[in-house]
C-alpha cells in the first residue's frame, strides 16, 4: 500500500518519541517514567514500521515493551515509591552525562552532516514483502558470528543475573 | 466515490492491501461489532453451560432462558458508580482499562476470517498479534499498581510474572508452526500430494494458505509434533489470557479479583470485554496456525460430482463432499433456530410466560432466517469461509469453559515449574525435531 | 440397647472408665495410642461392656445411679477417688493435692495453685497426659479464692481423661503452660479475656474473643449479661448503645 | 475494625527503599476464603508466608454468658449456632453432657434415632467442607455437587424436626419428636443414593492433576505437633493419629457399630481430603447399621418437667466432625447452669494455621484454612 501523509506520521512519532525521552527524566514517579519510556519505545517501533522495517517493530514491540518493561515495572512496583520520590532525581554523575550526550549529540550531527557521502543511495530499501527473511538472511549468514557472540554474551548476563540472585535467597 | 467503494469487491486481497480506506473502516467497524457479539454470546453461553455442567440452571429470569441478562449486565455496569480510590494515582488508574481494551481489539486487525476477510494482511501478521497483546500485560500491570492497594498489586505481580513467562513457550510453539509453513511437501509428513514450494510466512493468510497448499492441517503435520505444539500452545494460551486453571491474577479465593479489585462499573466492563476479546483473539491465532484457519474441515474426502442448476456446478475438486459442508452454515443456524422453537414450545403454557415464549420464538425465527439466506450461492460462498472460522474459535471457546468449570487453580510456583520446566522444554525440543524433519524429509525428496 | 433392660448396670462408657484407670496404670504402662480403640470396640452384635465389666473394682463407679431412669437419687455427690496414680502423686506432693475425687464416673484433682505448674509437667511427661484438652475457669465470687481454674487432660496411650482444678484469688497470677502444650496459648487468652485470670510465662496474652480495648471480663459472675463497655462501643462502633 | 485492633507483632524493621516490601495483607473478616468473618493479617515476602496472625472474635455473642441465664433446656437451641454447619452434634453433645450430670441416659431408640441424625449431620458437614474447600482452590463444581446431595440430607431434617440448619433435633433426656413415618426408608435411600456420589466427588478431584500437585505437601503437620497443639479429628487422623472419640470413649451407643477410623499418613491437605472422604463412607456404613436396628420404645427418659440437676460438675465431649467437642458444665443444683464451658474444635484446630503456612504461599494459606475446616460461630461462639 502507498504511504500516507508521511511527514505527519514521522513527526507524531518523533515528537512522541522525544515527549516521552524527557518525561522519562523529569517524572518523580519511577513508574510514570517508566510508563512515558514505554510511549518512546512505542514511537520507535511505529518509526521503524515508516522505515520499512516491520520485522524489527515487532521485536522491538515484543521484547521492550512486552517482556523489558513489563520486568522494570515489576520491580518498580516492588519499590517504595513513596520514598523513591523523596530521593534527590539527578545524582553526582551529571557532569559525565553531560560528556556523554554532548559527544553523541555531535556523532548525530556529524553523520547528518557526512550523511550523504557517508550512505550514497540513502536508504537501502528492502523488499516489503520479504522483509523477515532478509533479517534472518543476514543474521544466519553474513553476520553469524556476531549474532552468536551476541548471544553468547546474553546468556553469560543471564548466568550472571541468576547468580547474583541466587545469593539472596 | 461509487467506483471507489465497488472497485474492492472485485479484488481478491484484504482491503488493506487494497488501500481502501473505506473498506478498511467497514471491516473494522464489522469486526468489532463481530468482537463486541461475540463477547456478549460468550458472557451468557459460559453462564449457561457451566450452570449446566454444575446441576443448576444459570440466568434464566431476564428473556427466555437468559437470553437479555447479558444485556441486562451491561445495562447494569453503565449505570455504576465509577469508583476510584484516594490514593490512587489516577492518570495510570484511568489509562490501564483503556490500554487493555485498545490492545485488545487491535489483535484483530490482522486476523484472517476468510482469504480476504481481514482488515489488513500484514508481512509480519503474527509477531503483530503476538506483540500487541503481549502490551496487554502492561495494562494490568498498570491497573494493579496504580490501585494504591494489596490485592490487585498482587496479582498485578503474578500476572506479569506469569503472561511474560508463557509467552516464551507460546512463542516456541508458534515458531513451530511458523517452520511448518516453509516446507515444500504435501500430506502429513510432507511426502505425498503436491509439491507446493513454501517460503515460510509470518502472515496470517500466508499461513493458512500455506496449510491448503500442502493440504494439511499443522495440528496434523509431522504427527506427532504439530499436535504437541498445538497443545502446548493452547495451554499457554490459557495461561495468557489468565483464566482458569491458570486464573491466578484473578484468584478470587485468595486475592479477592485481583488486579481489577478495585475497579468499578464501566471500567470493570472493560477489563471484562478485554478478558474476552483477547480469549477470542489468542484462539483466532491457535485456529490459524494449527487448525486451518478457513479451510473446511476433510479437504481429502472426495465424493462423486454433482450438479445442481443455478445453485452448484460441478467441478469443484471434492464433489459432492463440498456441496454437503457447504451447508453446514444453514444447518448449523436453522438448527439453532430449531432448537429455540423446541424452547419456547416447552415453556410452560401460561399467559405469564408468553412475551417470554413469543421472543424466544422470534429468536428463533432470525436464526433460521440467517440459516435461510446463507443457501443463496452468493452468500453461501462468502460466509462459508468466515462460518468455519468462527466455529472453530467457537470449540476452543468451548474449551475454556470447560476448563474453567472442571479444574481446580494451580498455585502461582507450579505455575511458574509447568511454563518453565514442562512446556518450554518440550517447546524447544519440538521446534528442533520439527526443523531436522522438514530438512532430512526435503533433501530425500529432492534426491 | 440392652444395658437398659438391666436397670442394675450402669451406664456403660463412664462406668467403664474408672474402671480402666486403675488397671490401665499398673498393668500396661506403655500401651500404644491404638490401644485404646481396640479396648473400646466390642462386635456390633455382642452385649455390651464386654471388656470393662469383669475388671469393675470395688471403687469404680461410686457416682453411677442405681437405677439409670431415675434422675434424683440420694444426692450424688463427689467420692474419693482410689487409684495407684492419685496414691503416687499424693505421696510425692503431699497435702499440696488438696482431694482426688470422682463424680459421675469422671475423674479429678484439686490442688494448691502452687504446684500445678509442676503436676502438669509430671502429668504429661511421667503419665502421658500428652494432650491438653481444655484450660478454662469458673468463677466464684463468694469465694475468698474466686476462681477455679481448671485443666482437663488426656492421656492418648492409655485413653483416661482428668482434670485438674486449682482454686485462684483474683488478682493472682497462674503460670503459663504453654510451654507445656502450645494448644494452652489461645485456652488461656480465652480465661484471661473472659474471667481477667493472669498467666505468667504466656508469650501473648492479650485478648481474643473480646476486642483488646475492652474493659471487663464478660464471664465474671458480677458482670450482667447486659452489661458492655459503653465508652468502647461509642467510640468504636459508633453507636450509642448495643442493646 | 475497632482502631485499637492489634498491631501485628512483627519486627518490622528499618528498611531502604530498595528493600523489596514486605507485604502486610489483611486477609479478612471480608475475604471470599476465610470461611465467615477470620481475619487473618499475613506478612508477605513476595508470596511466601513469614507469619500470620487470626483474629478473632467477630462472631462473638457471649453464648457462655447466655448460657448461665437460661434453663438448661432453654439453652438447648442455643448450641445449634454454634457449629452450625453441624448442629446437631452440637446438639448431640450438650444433651448428652447436661444428661451425664443428671445422671440419666436417654432411652436405646433415641440413642439409634440420635446416631442417625448426627452421622447424617457429620456428612452435611463434610459435604460442605468439601465444596468450599476446592472453591477455595479453584475447582467451582464440587461446590454445586456437595450443595445438590446436601439438600437430601436437609429434607430428612425438615421432615423430621421442621428445621433444615439449626435443627434443634435432640432434648435432654431423649427426643422430642419420634421418627415420621418411613423416616428408615428414607435415611436408607439415603445412603443408595448418596454412594455413588462420592464416587462422583473422588472422580472430580482425586487423581486430578492440578488438586494433587495443589494439596499434597502442603500445610502437612506431624502428629507430634498435632497433638501438642490439641488438634483433633480428621485433621489428627491425617497424620496417623488414629483416635477418634466414637471408639476411644464411645458414647450414645457407638460401641455398638461396626465401622473404621479412616487415617492418614502424611498429614498434609491431600491426606486431609482423603480421610473426610474416607470418613463419610464410614458414616453411611454406620448409617446402614443403624437404621435397619432401630429398637421400639420410649424416646425419651423419664425426667422431671423442671430440670435440676444436682450440684457438680461433668466434662462431656464427643466426636464432632470438626474434632473434640466437649462441654464442661458446672451446676449448683439450680435450674440454671452456674457455668458451661464449650470446647470447640475449630477454635483449638485454628492454632494450628499459623504452624501449617509458614514458609509456605499465600494460595496455601487459603487452601489451608480450607482444610482446617472451622466454623467461625463456634470458635467465636
Amino acid at each position: 500500500m502507498t504511504p500516507v501523509a508521511t511527514p505527519f506520521f514521522f513527526y507524531l512519532l518523533a515528537g512522541l518519541a522525544l515527549l516521552g525521552g524527557v518525561l522519562v527524566i523529569t517524572r518523580r514517579n519511577p513508574v510514570h517514567s517508566a510508563l512515558a519510556l514505554i510511549l518512546t519505545l512505542l514511537a520507535l517501533a511505529g518509526i521503524y514500521l515508516m522505515l520499512y522495517a516491520p520485522f524489527v517493530a515487532g521485536v522491538q514491540i515484543i521484547l521492550y515493551v512486552g517482556g523489558i518493561m513489563v520486568l522494570f515495572l515489576f520491580v518498580i512496583m516492588l519499590v517504595d515509591v513513596g520514598r523513591a520520590e523523596k530521593e534527590a532525581r539527578f545524582n553526582k554523575q551529571w557532569v559525565v552525562g553531560v560528556v556523554a550526550s554532548l559527544a553523541l549529540g555531535m556523532l548525530f550531527v556529524s553523520a547528518y552532516v557526512k550523511g550523504k557521502a557517508l550512505f550514497p543511495e540513502r536508504l537501502a530499501r528492502l523488499a516489503e514483502e520479504s522483509n523477515t527473511q532478509e533479517i534472518a538472511k543476514f543474521l544466519y549468514g553474513d553476520y553469524l558470528l556476531a549474532f552468536e557472540v551476541a548471544s553468547l554474551l546474553l546468556l553469560v548476563a543471564m548466568i550472571g543475573a541468576v547468580v547474583m540472585a541466587k545469593k539472596r535467597v | 466515490m461509487r467506483d471507489y467503494i465497488t472497485s474492492y469487491l472485485n479484488s481478491s486481497g484484504t482491503p488493506g492491501e487494497a488501500g481502501n480506506i473505506f473498506w478498511i473502516t467497514v471491516y473494522i467497524l464489522l469486526i468489532f461489532a463481530g468482537v463486541a457479539a461475540g463477547v456478549i454470546c460468550m458472557n451468557w453461553l459460559e453462564r449457561k453451560i457451566m450452570a449446566h455442567m454444575q446441576v443448576r440452571l444459570g440466568p434464566m429470569r431476564v428473556g427466555p432462558h437468559g437470553l437479555l441478562q447479558p444485556f441486562a449486565d451491561a445495562l447494569k455496569l453503565l449505570l455504576k458508580e465509577d469508583l476510584m480510590p484516594e490514593q490512587a494515582d489516577s492518570v495510570v488508574y484511568h489509562l490501564a482499562p483503556l490500554l487493555v481494551v485498545v490492545v485488545a481489539f487491535t489483535v484483530f486487525i490482522v486476523v484472517p476470517f476468510g482469504p480476504s476477510h481481514a482488515v489488513t494482511d500484514m508481512n509480519i501478521g503474527l509477531l503483530f498479534m503476538l506483540g500487541v497483546s503481549s502490551m496487554a500485560v502492561l495494562g494490568i500491570v498498570m491497573a494493579g499498581w496504580a490501585s494504591n492497594s494489596h490485592y490487585p498489586l498482587l496479582g498485578a505481580l503474578r500476572s506479569s510474572a506469569q503472561m511474560v513467562s508463557y509467552e516464551v513457550a507460546m512463542g516456541m510453539a508458534v515458531l513451530t508452526a511458523v517452520l511448518m509453513t516453509s516446507l515444500h511437501g504435501g500430506g502429513i509428513y510432507g511426502v505425498g500430494g503436491a509439491q507446493e514450494s513454501g517460503t515460510g510466512t509470518l502472515s496470517m493468510i500466508g499461513i493458512v494458505q500455506a496449510q491448503a497448499g500442502q493440504h494439511v492441517w499443522f495440528i496434523f503435520k509431522f504427527f506427532p509434533l504439530g499436535l504437541v505444539s498445538f497443545v502446548i500452545f493452547a495451554i499457554a494460551m490459557v495461561a495468557e489470557t489468565n483464566r482458569a486453571p491458570f486464573d491466578l491474577p484473578e484468584a478470587e479465593s485468595e486475592l479477592t479479583a485481583g488486579f481489577h479489585t478495585e475497579y468499578s462499573g464501566f471500567r470493570w466492563s472493560l477489563f471484562f470485554l478485554a478478558e474476552y476479546a483477547a480469549m477470542i483473539a489468542v484462539s483466532s491465532i491457535a485456529v490459524t496456525l494449527w487448525l486451518g484457519g478457513w479451510l473446511r474441515p476433510f479437504p481429502n474426502w472426495h465424493g462423486p460430482q454433482v450438479a445442481i442448476p443455478g445453485f452448484w456446478q460441478a467441478g469443484s475438486s471434492n464433489g459432492v463432499v463440498d456441496l454437503i459442508l457447504a451447508m453446514a452454515p444453514v444447518v448449523a443456524f436453522v438448527g439453532l433456530g430449531g432448537l429455540c422453537f423446541l424452547g419456547a414450545w416447552r415453556m410452560a403454557k401460561n399467559p405469564l410466560f408468553r412475551i417470554q415464549m413469543l421472543g424466544l420464538a422470534a429468536f428463533g425465527a432470525l436464526l433460521a432466517l440467517v440459516g435461510l439466506i446463507c443457501v443463496v450461492p452468493a452468500v453461501r460462498d462468502r460466509v462459508q469461509d468466515i462460518f468455519w472460522f468462527v466455529a472453530k474459535v467457537a470449540v476452543s471457546m468451548y474449551l475454556y469453559i470447560w476448563y474453567r468449570s472442571t479444574f481446580p487453580r494451580y498455585r502461582f510456583d507450579q505455575l511458574m515449574k509447568v511454563g518453565w520446566k514442562v512446556l518450554l522444554p518440550i517447546a524447544i525440543g519440538v521446534l528442533l525435531a520439527t526443523a531436522t524433519l522438514g530438512v532430512v524429509i526435503q533433501a530425500v525428496m529432492a534426491a | 440397647m440392652p444395658e437398659e433392660s438391666n436397670p442394675g448396670v450402669p451406664p456403660q462408657p463412664e462406668a467403664a472408665k474408672p474402671a480402666e484407670t486403675a488397671p490401665a496404670e499398673e498393668t500396661k504402662p506403655a500401651v500404644t495410642p491404638l490401644s485404646a480403640e481396640v479396648k473400646a470396640a466390642p462386635p456390633p452384635a455382642a452385649a455390651p461392656a464386654v471388656p470393662a465389666k469383669p475388671a469393675t473394682p470395688p471403687a469404680a463407679s461410686p457416682a453411677a445411679p442405681k437405677p439409670a431412669v431415675s434422675p434424683k437419687p440420694a444426692t450424688p455427690a463427689p467420692a474419693p477417688w482410689d487409684s495407684e496414680l492419685v496414691t503416687r502423686l499424693k505421696a510425692h506432693y503431699g497435702s499440696a493435692i488438696q482431694e482426688a475425687l470422682t463424680y459421675a464416673g469422671q475423674n479429678y484433682f484439686v490442688v494448691e495453685k502452687g504446684i500445678v505448674r509442676e503436676l502438669l509437667e509430671r502429668l504429661r511427661d511421667d503419665d502421658k497426659f500428652d494432650y491438653c484438652v481444655d484450660v478454662t475457669a469458673v468463677h466464684y465470687p463468694k469465694r475468698e479464692k474466686a476462681f477455679d481454674l481448671i485443666y482437663v487432660l488426656y492421656s492418648f496411650p492409655n485413653n483416661v481423661r482428668i482434670r485438674i482444678k486449682t482454686q485462684v484469688a483474683d488478682g493472682e497470677k497462674v503460670p503459663s503452660v504453654v510451654a507445656l502444650w502450645p494448644t494452652a496459648n489461645w485456652l488461656e487468652r480465652e480465661v484471661y479475656d473472659m474471667f481477667g485470670i493472669q498467666f505468667e510465662g504466656h508469650p501473648d496474652l492479650k485478648r481474643i474473643l473480646m476486642p483488646d480495648g475492652w474493659k471487663g471480663f464478660p464471664l465474671r459472675k458480677d458482670y450482667g449479661i447486659t452489661q458492655q463497655d459503653k465508652e468502647w462501643v461509642q467510640i468504636n462502633v459508633g453507636i450509642e448503645s448495643a442493646q | 475494625m475497632s482502631p485499637t485492633n492489634p498491631i501485628p507483632a512483627f519486627d518490622l524493621k528499618e528498611k531502604t527503599y530498595l528493600d523489596s516490601n514486605e507485604l502486610i495483607i489483611n486477609m479478612g473478616p471480608q475475604h471470599p476464603a476465610t470461611h465467615g468473618v477470620l481475619r487473618v493479617i499475613l506478612k508477605l515476602d513476595g508470596e511466601k508466608v513469614l507469619g500470620l496472625e487470626c483474629v478473632i472474635g467477630y462472631l462473638h455473642r457471649g453464648v457462655e454468658k447466655i448460657a448461665e441465664n437460661r434453663t438448661y433446656a432453654m439453652f438447648n437451641p442455643y448450641v445449634d449456632r454454634m457449629d452450625y454447619v453441624a448442629a446437631v452434634s452440637n446438639g448431640l453433645g450438650y444433651c448428652e453432657a447436661v444428661e451425664k450430670l443428671l445422671h440419666t441416659e436417654a432411652p436405646p431408640r433415641a440413642k439409634y434415632i440420635r446416631v442417625i441424625l448426627t452421622e447424617l449431620n457429620r456428612i452435611a458437614s463434610h459435604q460442605l467442607w468439601l465444596g468450599t474447600h476446592a472453591l477455595d482452590i479453584g475447582a467451582l463444581t464440587p461446590l454445586f455437587y456437595t450443595f445438590r446431595d446436601r439438600e437430601e440430607i436437609l429434607k430428612i431434617y425438615e421432615k423430621y424436626c421442621g428445621a433444615r440448619l439449626t435443627t434443634h433435633a435432640f432434648r435432654i433426656g431423649g427426643l422430642q419428636y419420634e421418627a415420621y413415618d418411613g423416616f428408615q426408608k428414607e435415611v436408607k435411600a439415603f445412603c443408595d443414593f448418596f454412594e455413588p456420589k462420592i464416587d462422583e466427588y473422588e472422580e472430580l478431584l482425586t487423581t486430578n492433576r492440578i488438586w494433587i500437585d495443589r494439596t499434597r505437601g502442603v500445610g502437612t503437620i506431624s502428629a507430634k505437633d498435632c497433638i501438642a497443639l490439641g488438634v483433633t479429628g480428621p485433621v489428627l487422623r491425617a497424620s496417623g493419629v488414629k483416635w477418634d472419640l466414637r471408639k476411644a470413649q464411645p458414647y450414645c451407643g457407638y460401641q455398638e457399630f461396626d465401622f473404621e477410623i479412616p487415617t492418614g499418613e502424611n498429614g498434609d491437605t491431600y491426606d486431609r481430603y482423603l480421610v473426610r472422604m474416607a470418613e463419610m463412607r464410614q458414616s453411611l456404613r454406620i448409617l446402614r447399621q443403624a437404621v435397619d436396628r432401630v429398637p421400639d420404645g420410649p424416646i425419651m427418659a423419664k425426667i422431671p418437667k423442671v430440670l435440676k440437676p444436682p450440684s457438680g460438675e461433668v466434662y462431656h465431649s464427643i466426636e464432632a466432625p470438626k474434632g473434640e467437642l466437649g462441654y464442661f458444665i458446672v451446676s449448683d443444683g439450680s435450674t440454671q447452669p452456674y457455668r458451661i464451658r464449650v470446647r470447640p474444635p475449630s477454635f483449638v484446630n485454628l492454632q494450628a494455621l499459623e504452624l501449617m503456612v509458614r514458609g509456605q504461599l499465600v494460595a496455601d494459606v487459603i487452601a489451608v484454612i480450607g482444610t482446617l475446616d472451622i466454623v467461625l460461630g463456634e470458635i467465636d461462639r
